[in-house]
């Protein structure tokens, strides 16, 4: 069962230009968190800015009861949350969402990240670590400085490629560019798991489908509850059948706070 | 489950109150639309302890919704324009109702029709169903074209819908009304006329919010109801004012956020409160303010709750 | 004073709009009623800056307001009753107007009668004192029991106060309109026919609150006015529905605190904006927003204001 | 000319049960700041609370450039101001309001403060002090931990004489049952000065007026403003000339902010 009340922030460390790590102590949460949830975070006290703001799990800790996130200051609300002190509370709740899931089968797998979108990879490539499953990993961002978690990849000794659109680190291009090569090649990945900005878990849907490769997205939506109840983070997926693939009318919605945010690739659709 | 729970002032006490005819335990249910329809928010609070479920507006047929973006947040609130999105009430017969059954709690359910007929069958359907226990009309949803609020905003087709629901149901049935109205007053009469049992106050309040990067609606649905602490005083204003014009028992809710915010409405002259938006805040909303309206019972030496039901102006 | 700080886009870009015949050397005015008669603010903005001052709403004859207390936070917002407290429009002619004639910048008069007759001589009054550039003609007070929201909420009252402002002057008139109506369409329609140049959208929403220790409301007036943030939602959806309907222009109002709220406005249809309750939080508001305008069109290249004003429909 | 912007938090230290102690550097806003002014502060950078709460001078430090501010945590805004750290920086405007004015002929000053009330009265008492002019100060209070600045008037070997509710400290009673006697005293005070709950004031105005005695009283009422522009903040006062004394409706309405929020203790109207 998620938890949901105060955890203290251990730290809240600047970790890039706009990126902060915050590591909250949380037994109650940490107990069933798995790879691929996420937490749902209040910012404030007060009633501005009032809503929760949904932020991957970044790190699992189950020795030190704590989980780590890792957010990128873009409003009001991760701006709030940069300027909590350590020693602090938080109100905190999860973990949420369906995480990742393994398949049975996957040997050699690629994983995908696109910018802060990064973030919730970092648990699933632990525990694939964990349990000897080959695997690549493929950071993109728009520059240097927006990519997240090299040198602990690195340190893992994990095969690593990095795309930058400014070509200040690795290959210059989208990192989708890069994930085409691993996706043609026949000796390539079995599965894969992705999460970053909508055009890029589009253009690898595409990718993937065409070659049949198969794998899961993680997807982000406005979120209201985080819990199922107000239907405010729906996304649609071919659930219910497609009969007519042109029929832009053939979908049917799930929500990602619960249903996702991780779904098979193969039933997301995402609208330009 | 402790009489304690569900009593929070203890023994001595009385929490309980009549929402036209729907007995309730205490005065704290959900607002439609918030809550799902109940398993959602188990993890986080005893359902039991509620003084009702109210869940999730539903239609005769299954219902997609509006495109997303289906929310933005405001200034101490938040604009949707879900758009109505469920299952039908078939499915909610058959699938969501005999989870709800299993608690003793009684089940407010809230109906949307796009016509007379529509809101006619539906009263009807849920009346024969086991497990419900009231009806409430939604005839103010700002989300959808039809079924929606232009039936809330002309006194003479709000008194249309509730004469049309009242024919089908011998349940409770409760008007959810419009604030996006010049006169609420008039309305609530009308309504009261018609037959209704109690009015539910307020639905959201019609906003938008225009996005000046992309210079667009941000909303799927260009527009969307506003909810949360920032209507309060909107709320309150038309509670006080219906309370005192319309002799039905009033179910208040807008922006109640704590068990002060609640206490305001009953003083104001609401029987009965719904928290909405604040369950999305604090998924223990509901038993924090329920658990405060005991405590201030106790502090101030109030034995029935009913005494401060509209003790502002009386 | 420099040319740049009038325009703080720079030079090529136009900030100047045409409010129904006043002339504004950029979007931006003060709310009536949370900006005084100029002096209050003259030590914290350079009053010549602003594209006109709104003054508080002004009588024929001197009112002394409501009891108080008179204002009440709420979430992100507040309600205020002061009931038209004003030293009557002789006293303004004499005392205030001279002032404000020091500066280069058009006064906008925000008058409110309780009969036609006093809208009529009021508007006459004004008319011939030099200084007057515009009435903003309040039909939406809601603090006041006479010459308020009565005018406003009614289609044929609000036409009829127009009318009257017509025939007794020149000068650009302003309908001022409530927000708290079915349809703002219908009164925006209203008072285009009946012969208003502008339009001003939104007055305050009607609220309450009830201070739950003493089991009473909090304002002196039991009823106020809610402004400020919480209201934008709702204020900019009636700019939006305003401007589509109607061609006449419209000054914007309801919750800006900054430039891109300002700008939202904008882009729903608002020719110009008016800063109301942000003055309170940040006496500097409207220098802020000015400039912030001004930046905004310089990083997007907007050449000319006017290009944004309903650029999100049109 | 007040000023309005942000200045730098020098300490914000907890100095009673609820009260705590903001020293504020603005040597913009010291400048022209006299005893009985208040600086109008945001207590947040988000929309909720919106708006600005009054709080007087209750340390004028030319020298150090810095005002402080004595305040009381009573709801949210106090509670926000509680927790700001010294190094951070707070929105303040200021000084403003009119302030205390010392008559010319006033020889022996009686001081009289209620609570938390009794935090303008410092600055005032300090001048009074340094100008040799001779006064006396009731302080009074529902409990001994409510009674401010005790030990800071000893240290200046200011009479003082204490009141609480409870009987903790000093006289236990009211401290207008204090003041009573020094304003009967023929060789008692020329002049008073007091600031506090309404009740404390009102009881002090009749026992003045009886007897004579003048004085200034200090009054809180909601402000939205602050600078006279929204008309909130009004008290009633005999500006207008009052023909008939039980005529309720004889009065005129001045402006705390700006016409205060030190008025002549005869020109008053305080309704119960
Ligand atoms: C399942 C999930 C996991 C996420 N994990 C992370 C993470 O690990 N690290 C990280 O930096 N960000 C993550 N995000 C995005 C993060 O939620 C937003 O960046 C954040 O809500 C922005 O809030 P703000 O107040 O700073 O921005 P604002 O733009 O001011 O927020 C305004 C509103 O929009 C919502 N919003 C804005 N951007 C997004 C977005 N991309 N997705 C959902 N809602 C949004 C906010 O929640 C808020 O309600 C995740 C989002 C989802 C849905
Ligand atoms: C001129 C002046 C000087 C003051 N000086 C001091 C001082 O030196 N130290 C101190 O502790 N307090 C002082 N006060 C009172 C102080 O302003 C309030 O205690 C404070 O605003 C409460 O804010 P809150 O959010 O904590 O309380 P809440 O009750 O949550 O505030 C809600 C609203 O009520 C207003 N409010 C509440 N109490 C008062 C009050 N007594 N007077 C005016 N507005 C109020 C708030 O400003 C706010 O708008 C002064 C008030 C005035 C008018
Ligand atoms: C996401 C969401 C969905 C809603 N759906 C419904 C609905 O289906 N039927 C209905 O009558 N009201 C619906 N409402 C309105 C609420 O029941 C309630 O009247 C309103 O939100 C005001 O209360 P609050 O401020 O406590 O949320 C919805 C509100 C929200 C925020
Ligand atoms: C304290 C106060 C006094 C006001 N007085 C008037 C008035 O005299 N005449 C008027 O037309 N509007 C008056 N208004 C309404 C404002 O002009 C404006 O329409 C409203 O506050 C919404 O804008 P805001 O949210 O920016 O404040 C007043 C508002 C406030 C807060
Ligand atoms: S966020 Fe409410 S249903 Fe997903
Ligand atoms: S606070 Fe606005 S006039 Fe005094």
């Amino acid at each position: 069962m998620p938890y949901s009340g105060l955890a203290e922030v251990v730290k809240n460390q600047k970790v890039g230009p706009e990126h902060f790590l915050m590591e909250v102590f949380s037994p109650e949460l940490v107990r069933e968190a798995k790879p691929g949830q996420f937490a749902h975070v209040r910012c404030t006290n007060q009633m501005d800015p009032l809503l929760r703001r949904p932020i991957s799990l970044h790190e699992i800790n189950h020795k030190k009861g704590s989980v780590s996130l890792l957010y990128q200051v873009v409003g009001r609300g991760t701006r709030l949350l940069s300027g909590m002190q350590a020693g602090g509370e938080i109100d905190i709740m999860g973990p949420l969402g369906n995480g990742f899931n393994i398949p049975e089968g996957a040997r050699k797998v690629l994983i995908v990240g696109g910018g802060i979108g990064a973030a919730p990879l970092f648990p699933l490539i632990i525990e694939l670590e964990e349990r000897h499953i080959e695997q690549t990993v493929l950071l993109g961002a728009r520059t240097t400085d927006d990519i997240i978690g090299y040198g602990h990849l690195a340190a893992l000794g994990i095969r690593t490629e990095v795309a930058t659109d400014d070509g200040s680190m690795g290959y210059k291009g989208f990192v989708t560019e890069l994930a085409e090569k691993h996706v043609k090649d026949p000796a390539g990945p079995d599965y894969f798991f992705a999460c970053g900005p909508n055009p890029m878990l589009r253009e690898l849907i595409k990718l993937t489908r065409v070659s049949g490769l198969q794998g899961q997205v993680s997807l982000e939506e406005y979120m209201g509850c985080g819990v199922g109840a107000c239907l405010a983070c729906v996304c649609k997926t071919t659930a219910g059948g497609v009969n007519d693939p042109e029929d832009k009318n053939e979908f049917e919605y799930k929500k990602v706070c619960t249903e996702g945010p991780v779904f098979d690739a193969g039933e997301v659709i995402l609208d330009d | 489950m402790t009489d304690m729970g569900v009593n929070p002032a203890g023994k001595g006490f009385n929490l309980a109150v009549n929402l036209g005819g729907l007995k309730m335990k205490n005065p704290v249910t959900t607002a439609s639309g918030t809550f799902g329809f109940g398993p959602e928010y188990a993890p986080y609070i005893d359902l039991n302890r509620l003084g009702a479920i109210t869940v999730k507006g539903t239609t005769l047929e299954p219902r997609r919704g509006n495109p997303t973006p289906r929310i933005a947040e405001t200034p101490a609130g938040m604009l949707n324009c879900i758009g109505l999105q469920n299952p039908g009430v078939s499915h909610f017969i058959e699938k969501d109702l005999p989870y709800l059954r299993e608690y003793d709690v009684p089940v407010i359910v809230n109906i949307a029709g796009s016509s007379l007929e529509e809101y006619e069958k539906l009263a009807g359907r849920l009346s024969q169903a086991a497990g419900v226990s009231a009806l409430e009309v939604n005839i103010s949803c700002p989300n959808v074209k039809q079924g929606g609020m232009v039936f809330g905003t002309s006194c003479a087709m709000a008194s249309d819908v509730i004469k049309a629901v009242r024919r089908s149901t011998g349940l409770p049935v409760i008007a959810k009304l419009s604030p996006n109205v010049t006169d609420i007053v008039e309305i609530a009469k009308g309504v009261a006329d018609a037959g209704a049992d109690a009015i539910a106050l307020i639905n959201t309040l019609l906003g938008m919010k225009i996005d000046i990067q992309s210079r667009k609606p941000v909303l799927g649905n260009i527009m969307g109801g506003l909810s949360g602490p920032a209507i309060r005083p909107v709320a309150v204003r038309m509670v006080w004012q219906a309370a005192r014009a319309v002799k039905l028992p009033i179910l208040g809710m807008g922006g109640i956020m704590t068990a002060d915010d609640a206490l305001e409405f009953i003083l104001a002259g609401a029987t009965a409160v719904a928290i909405g938006t604040a369950n999305f805040v604090n998924p223990g909303a509901t038993m924090d303010i329920l658990e405060g309206i005991g405590q201030y019972m106790k502090k101030y030496h109030v034995r029935d709750i009913n005494d401060l039901v509209g003790a502002a102006w009386k």
